[in-house]
């Protein structure tokens, strides 16, 4: 008997995941992205657990916008702080709250996105209007004033603020799925055979679209990186004292740092290009893999 | 089509009144009042108080919104606190320069998506179309304020062919031909900018409709008929595609305004979104209010703008 | 002068799938007359709608060798030019699904004016719109001044199929392809859309090839009947002698396995239709699916052989075939 | 006691419109239909599409909301979908039109069999497989394969599949809804041989959902004929065929293809004399709105949709 479950469970064939990993390292280009993206995610969060937040961001006046040297790598800013530093933590703060915002977001958006699917009617009617609000409302401004207006601002509640204006996309995305697959005979064919709503939903739609949720998710991060280093460039995104990526590029606005201080700027440009890219590298790259299992399936 | 076009400003309606609630959530959680920005400090906590009950800001919430919805209607949007003047007035000067520099990003926008768009998706899994891919791919992944920067700093600064800042020379007599050239070469480098990337989007649904169009029946149909292929793309594959594209700009509303936000920041460009920036920066709470009140009044009208035009070129939509 | 309007000989079409060309249609030659229904059967896969595909040439990513001559025009090695003179003139098709083989953005008479303007510059916007009224008349549209201004979604189903006759008529070809005119349609309509199909047959003279996986259809309508299997012909003859004489093994058990009077069981092929990529290339395709008949039996390479005038059978398996009974087939038929 | 008894089943879908979006008219999909089956035989249900066969289908078994009229299964009430004991769920199954889209594409041979044991019976995972295994054996698909995905089989595998799917719980009625029509003629006929045999086997009663009166011949007891949501004709296959009454009936037997190209002409001249006879005698077969009059007895098994007499 044991036995026999445990060659059950070995037999069981992939799971999505696996499939789209599989397919994922045969695309070089995503392969060497998503090396990128797992050397550079372990090299500024282990790097960052030597540095000293609050010694890099302490203002030192006497080593104000250095160039590149053997005791600065990457030079100081305007305030005199250690740039590189400034790289490594930012870098670290931009992949996390880009992680946090695709979670908190995606859970939400799916959850919305299949009820609204699967239940269909007035339930979806109601609740695609809700989309329909949101979609349109001015999302940078709002979060703005949010993250402006509440009182006791940390990276958790930055989070929460931003995925409150994110989540449409996927719960769209979900939803035209979700409405989709439920019409399909093997749906309706679970029904007459006693399966719960909640089943059907859970052990026959959702195993249909993971492919798709991963792959939406992954791209959602990418985004999510974008839209938080965007507001940290504008002086609305982490709180103060919080190095990120899209500090670093504010002072670009300054001309004389664009023109003439390079080592500011640039190499945050180029990190966030990169991060972006290669997440964008790695969810289009599952994308094909899934598109073509689609295919095959 | 009168009845899609009446069904959907009944959507709208509802719409824009949970926009301005939110709005009027967002300016009660706000720090201050009306009366904020206005008084002289040395008035006494008597006076002030008679002040509030006078301006009815002591009355229950839905009082105080019904107030000023009927304010928002006669184009009432407060005081600014740092212009010690109306807040329309503040915006009015502002509005001319953001509507400048959208259509100029929306025309630019045109011009080079649909191009590449065209060429990509007739001639998809070229040399060409992988290069046109291969930019919007890298378009996607940039986000536009290290691009407008990228921009500026070549163009501005090393090539130095446009104007790094400001809306208009110093000095220029409003009302001039000088005056309105200058306007429109300063708003050329953002709008570009803003165009750049917004092609992406674009470019992209044109390539995957074409690409998807040509492997539709009807199109064997039409070459069946004999019909040559400039002849099948000219007058299936590509009006099909192209004519939704018109009903893009509405919804592009929302992500133009993401961009002039970013872009009048960069180039010190005098719009509505870098006095949003401003006024959230010294707390001038009523322009925000009112900023984000019109924004996305913007974008829902863009949207409803949108819905119909596609309703008015898909005849499917239509006869629903 | 002869009366053969169509002329293909071994026409070979091949699609590319991995790198590696793999051919649907192999070694076809046949010809159609004037004024003659060809039936051409099939299951799915058979290659029979890639057949139609080539003679129109409308596959974008195919190789074709072999000739297939129109009134001695090879259409093959035609250059695109001439061909677009051709397509939509001389030779027309009807497609199998009228909701997707029209333009949804375009009103019904713009549609079927695009064929006569192609190919009719004579005719002004006037004479055209006239045709075109004529055209929907023809094929039996009530109100063809209404239709003329109608976008596709608002027809039903058979009204659309008249519209895409109405296009392939337009101009009287002289070779009409219909391929699975009626799959997509009710069985009223299909007997309407059918005796349409005859109607116009008196009327243009034109040769018209069917493509269908129903035999019944075939008795109806055919002159002679081609059955296709992977991609070859095993068996023509004229249509009496195919359904009173079937020969090939195929053509007998396709037979068999349609519900006909008295029958309790009904005949099941064994197997599977091949797929492009692993179809049988080298002698009688049709061995694997019958193997109760000795290898010895099969030719090394088929050929089409007349058995009596017009009636024509590949491979010599036919001779020694027979229909093992139910009980046999049970125990390995289904797998 | 009739096993499976429908009265005047009436299945309306809303016509969503005007400003408002509200429901301004029905699609009366099925509009009082009535009919009895005894256990053990084969039902036909012809139609074009759109007559509602396979809305009453579904209704039946709770796959759409019943407008109203009643469902009784051995005398009980199943109408309203909360009505629908467990007893009736297990016994009454379904068979899909798509083997490709009826099987879902992320589940293993043995999950998609499983499915309804999982659901009624608990089973132990070893006498779930063995279950299953058994399964596959009754409807040929080699129990190897327990733990592929459908892609990796054939449409005729996939709907034998779906079968043993539908057989698991040992139902007394299955409900098949154009079972055949996906399917080549070849594979078509092991399908239809393959669910005469479990009949045989299991006394299953089928309700036979068609579109090809010449399936439908072959494999049915009986037959109802729909028209637009109404039954228009309801007798023996002999009935059917050989004293067709209805003009709708008579026009869907003349559309059939003559497979002997001898008959062609015969068959063409009577599709000619109904067409005409259909154009003549319209009114005596429908109402004002081109529906079917109510069913009126002509022989004990006979019946046909005529205005009453009197």
């Amino acid at each position: 008997m044991e036995a026999n479950t445990a060659k059950i469970a070995e037999q069981k064939s992939p799971s999505s995941l696996n499939i789209l990993l599989r397919e994922l390292v045969r695309d070089k280009l995503a392969l060497v992205s998503l090396i990128f993206l797992i050397l550079i995610t372990a090299f500024v969060f282990g790097i960052s657990l030597f540095l000293n937040q609050a010694e890099i961001v302490t203002v030192d006046l006497f080593a104000i916008n250095e160039p590149p040297s053997d005791q600065f790598i990457l030079g100081t800013d305007y305030g005199g702080r250690d740039v590189f530093g400034q790289l490594i933590i930012g870098t670290r703060n931009s992949l996390a709250i880009g992680f946090l915002v695709t979670v908190i977001s995606g859970v939400f958006g799916i959850a919305f996105g299949v009820v609204s699917g699967y239940f269909g009617g007035h339930i979806d009617n109601f609740m695609m209007r809700i989309i329909d609000f949101f979609m349109v409302l001015p999302f940078l401004m709002i979060i703005i004033v949010f993250v402006t207006m509440t009182p006791s601002y940390d990276i958790f509640t930055f989070a929460v603020i931003m995925a409150a204006f994110n989540w449409m996309g996927i719960a769209r995305l979900i939803r035209s799925k979700a409405l989709q697959e439920k019409e399909l005979d093997y749906a309706q064919a679970s029904k007459t055979l006693g399966s719960s709503n909640f089943s059907i939903i859970f052990k026959q739609v959702l195993p249909n679209i993971t492919s798709l949720i991963i792959v939406t998710m992954t791209l959602n991060l990418a985004q999510n990186i974008g839209i938080e280093s965007g507001l940290s460039f504008l002086g609305f995104g982490f709180p103060e004292d919080t190095p990120s990526l899209g500090t670093l590029l504010a002072y670009a606005t300054n001309p004389q740092t664009l023109e003439f201080r390079w080592w500011i700027w640039v190499p945050a440009a180029v990190l966030i290009l990169l991060l972006m890219l290669s997440v964008r590298n790695v969810g289009e790259a599952l994308r094909r893999a899934a598109d073509a299992r689609q295919r095959r399936g | 089509m009168w009845k899609f076009i009446v069904r959907r400003l009944l959507i709208t309606f509802p719409q824009i009144v949970f926009l301005s609630v939110l709005v009027f959530i967002m300016a009660q959680l706000m720090p201050g009042d009306a009366l904020t920005g206005l008084i002289d400090p040395t008035i006494t906590q008597e006076a002030l108080e008679i002040q509030r009950e006078r301006l009815g800001l002591n009355n229950p919430w839905y009082i105080q919104y019904a107030d000023w919805v009927t304010g928002l209607v006669q184009g009432d949007l407060g005081q600014s606190y740092r212009f010690k003047t109306d807040v329309t007035a503040v915006i009015s000067e502002r509005l001319n320069n953001t509507v400048l520099l959208s259509v100029v990003a929306l025309v630019f926008t045109y011009l080079i998506a649909i191009p590449l768009g065209l060429i990509s998706g007739r001639y998809n899994d070229s040399p060409l179309d992988s290069a046109i891919t291969g930019y919007t791919y890298l378009g996607f992944a940039t986000p536009i304020f290290i691009f407008a920067l990228v921009i500026l700093w070549i163009f501005g600064y090393q090539l130095g062919w446009f104007p790094t800042s400001g809306s208009v020379a110093p000095g220029m007599q409003p009302g001039t031909m000088e005056y309105y050239l200058s306007k429109l070469n300063h708003s050329l480098l953002p709008g570009i900018s803003i165009a750049l990337i917004s092609v992406v989007g674009t470019v992209q649904y044109l390539r995957s409709e074409i690409v998807d169009t040509k492997q539709k029946d009807f199109i064997i149909t039409a070459r069946a008929k004999g019909a040559s292929e400039n002849r099948v793309y000219n007058r299936h594959i590509f009006r099909n595609s192209v004519l939704p594209i018109a009903a893009f700009f509405g919804w592009e509303i929302t992500s133009l305004i993401t961009g002039t936000v970013f872009v009048e920041r960069i180039f010190g460009y005098p719009g509505m979104g870098l006095l949003f920036l401003e006024s959230i920066g010294q707390r001038d709470f009523s322009v925000v209010t009112a900023l984000t009140l019109l924004f996305g009044i913007a974008s829902i009208l863009g949207a409803l703008l949108s819905d119909i035009i596609l309703g008015m070129v898909d005849p499917r939509i239509r006869i629903k | 002068m002869s009366n053969e309007l169509l002329k293909i000989k071994n026409l070979k079409t091949s699609f590319r799938i991995d790198d590696e060309y793999y051919a649907a249609v192999d070694d076809v030659t046949l010809t159609l007359n004037k004024n003659e229904i060809l039936g051409i059967v099939g299951e799915s896969g058979s290659g029979k709608s890639a057949l139609a595909f080539s003679i129109m040439r409308l596959h974008t990513r195919a190789k074709i060798e072999g000739e297939i001559s129109l009134n001695n025009q090879n259409i093959v090695k035609m250059p695109k030019s001439k061909l677009n003179k051709i397509r939509g003139d001389e030779m027309a098709m009807i497609f199998q699904d009228p909701l997707t083989a029209l333009n949804p953005l375009m009103p019904i008479g713009r549609q079927i004016e695009e064929n006569l303007f192609l190919h009719n510059k004579k005719l002004g916007q006037q004479g055209r719109k006239k045709r075109t009224i004529e055209l929907l008349n023809l094929v039996g549209i009530p109100r063809p001044e209404r239709v003329y201004e109608q976008f596709p979604h608002e027809l039903s189903g058979g009204m659309r199929q008249r519209v895409i006759i109405a296009i392939a008529i337009a101009n009287d070809p002289e070779l009409l392809i219909a391929d699975e005119p009626t799959t997509a349609l009710d069985v009223t309509i299909q007997a309407q859309i059918l005796d349409l199909i005859q109607e116009l047959k008196q009327k243009i003279h034109a040769g018209i090839i069917l493509i269908t996986h129903d035999l019944g259809v075939v008795a109806e309508m055919a002159d002679r009947v081609a059955v296709m299997y992977a991609g070859q012909i095993v068996e023509i003859a004229p249509v009496d002698k195919l359904f009173a004489n079937p020969l090939h093994p195929y053509t007998r058990s396709l037979l068999n396995s349609v519900p006909t009077e008295g029958q309790d069981r009904l005949h099941v092929i064994q197997g599977v239709v091949p797929t492009l990529k692993n179809l049988p290339r080298t002698g009688c395709r049709f061995a694997e699916r019958i193997p109760w008949v000795d290898a010895s039996h099969h030719e090394e390479n088929p050929d089409l052989h007349e058995v009596e005038p017009g009636h024509f059978v590949r491979c010599t398996c036919y001779k020694h075939f027979y229909f093992p009974d139910n009980k046999e087939e049970q125990e390995n038929g289904v797998s | 006691m009739a096993f499976l008894d429908v009265k005047d089943l009436q299945v309306y879908f809303p016509i969503k419109g005007g400003i408002l979006n509200r429901t301004v008219d029905h699609i009366r999909a099925v509009d009082g239909v009535s009919f009895e089956l005894e256990q053990g035989k084969t039902y036909g249900l012809v139609g074009e599409s759109g007559s509602g066969k396979s809305t009453t289908g579904r209704a039946i078994i709770g796959l759409e909301d019943v407008t109203s009229g009643q469902v009784l299964f051995n005398g009980k009430d199943v109408t309203d979908k909360k009505a629908k004991t467990k007893d009736f769920r297990k016994d009454v199954q379904m068979i899909f039109q798509d083997p490709y889209s009826s099987l879902n594409p992320r589940k293993r041979v043995l999950d998609i069999v499983a499915e309804p044991l999982r659901n009624y019976e608990k089973l132990s995972k070893l006498e779930e497989r063995k279950r299953v295994q058994e399964l596959l054996d009754i409807v040929n698909v080699s129990s190897d394969s327990i733990f592929k995905y459908p892609h990796e089989f054939s449409g005729g595998q996939r709907q034998r599949i779906g079968i043993a799917r539908a057989i698991a719980l040992k139902p007394k009625l299955i409900i098949a809804d154009e079972p055949v029509s996906a399917l080549d003629v070849s594979v078509q006929a092991q399908v239809l041989n393959f669910l005469q045999e479990i009949q045989k086997e299991l006394n299953l009663t089928y309700l036979f959902i068609s579109h090809d009166l010449g399936v439908v011949k072959h494999m049915c007891d009986n037959i109802s004929i729909m028209y637009k949501g109404r039954y228009v004709e309801q007798g023996s296959t002999k009935d059917i065929f050989e004293n067709p009454q209805h003009i709708y009936t008579k026009r869907l037997i003349a559309a059939i293809p003559d497979i002997d190209p001898k008959n062609r002409e015969r068959q063409f001249k009577f599709r000619q004399e109904i067409a005409k006879e259909y154009r003549e005698s319209y009114d005596r077969y429908f109402d004002g709105n081109g529906l079917a009059f109510g069913l009126q007895s002509i022989s004990s098994t006979h019946k046909v949709a005529l205005p009453e007499k009197g």
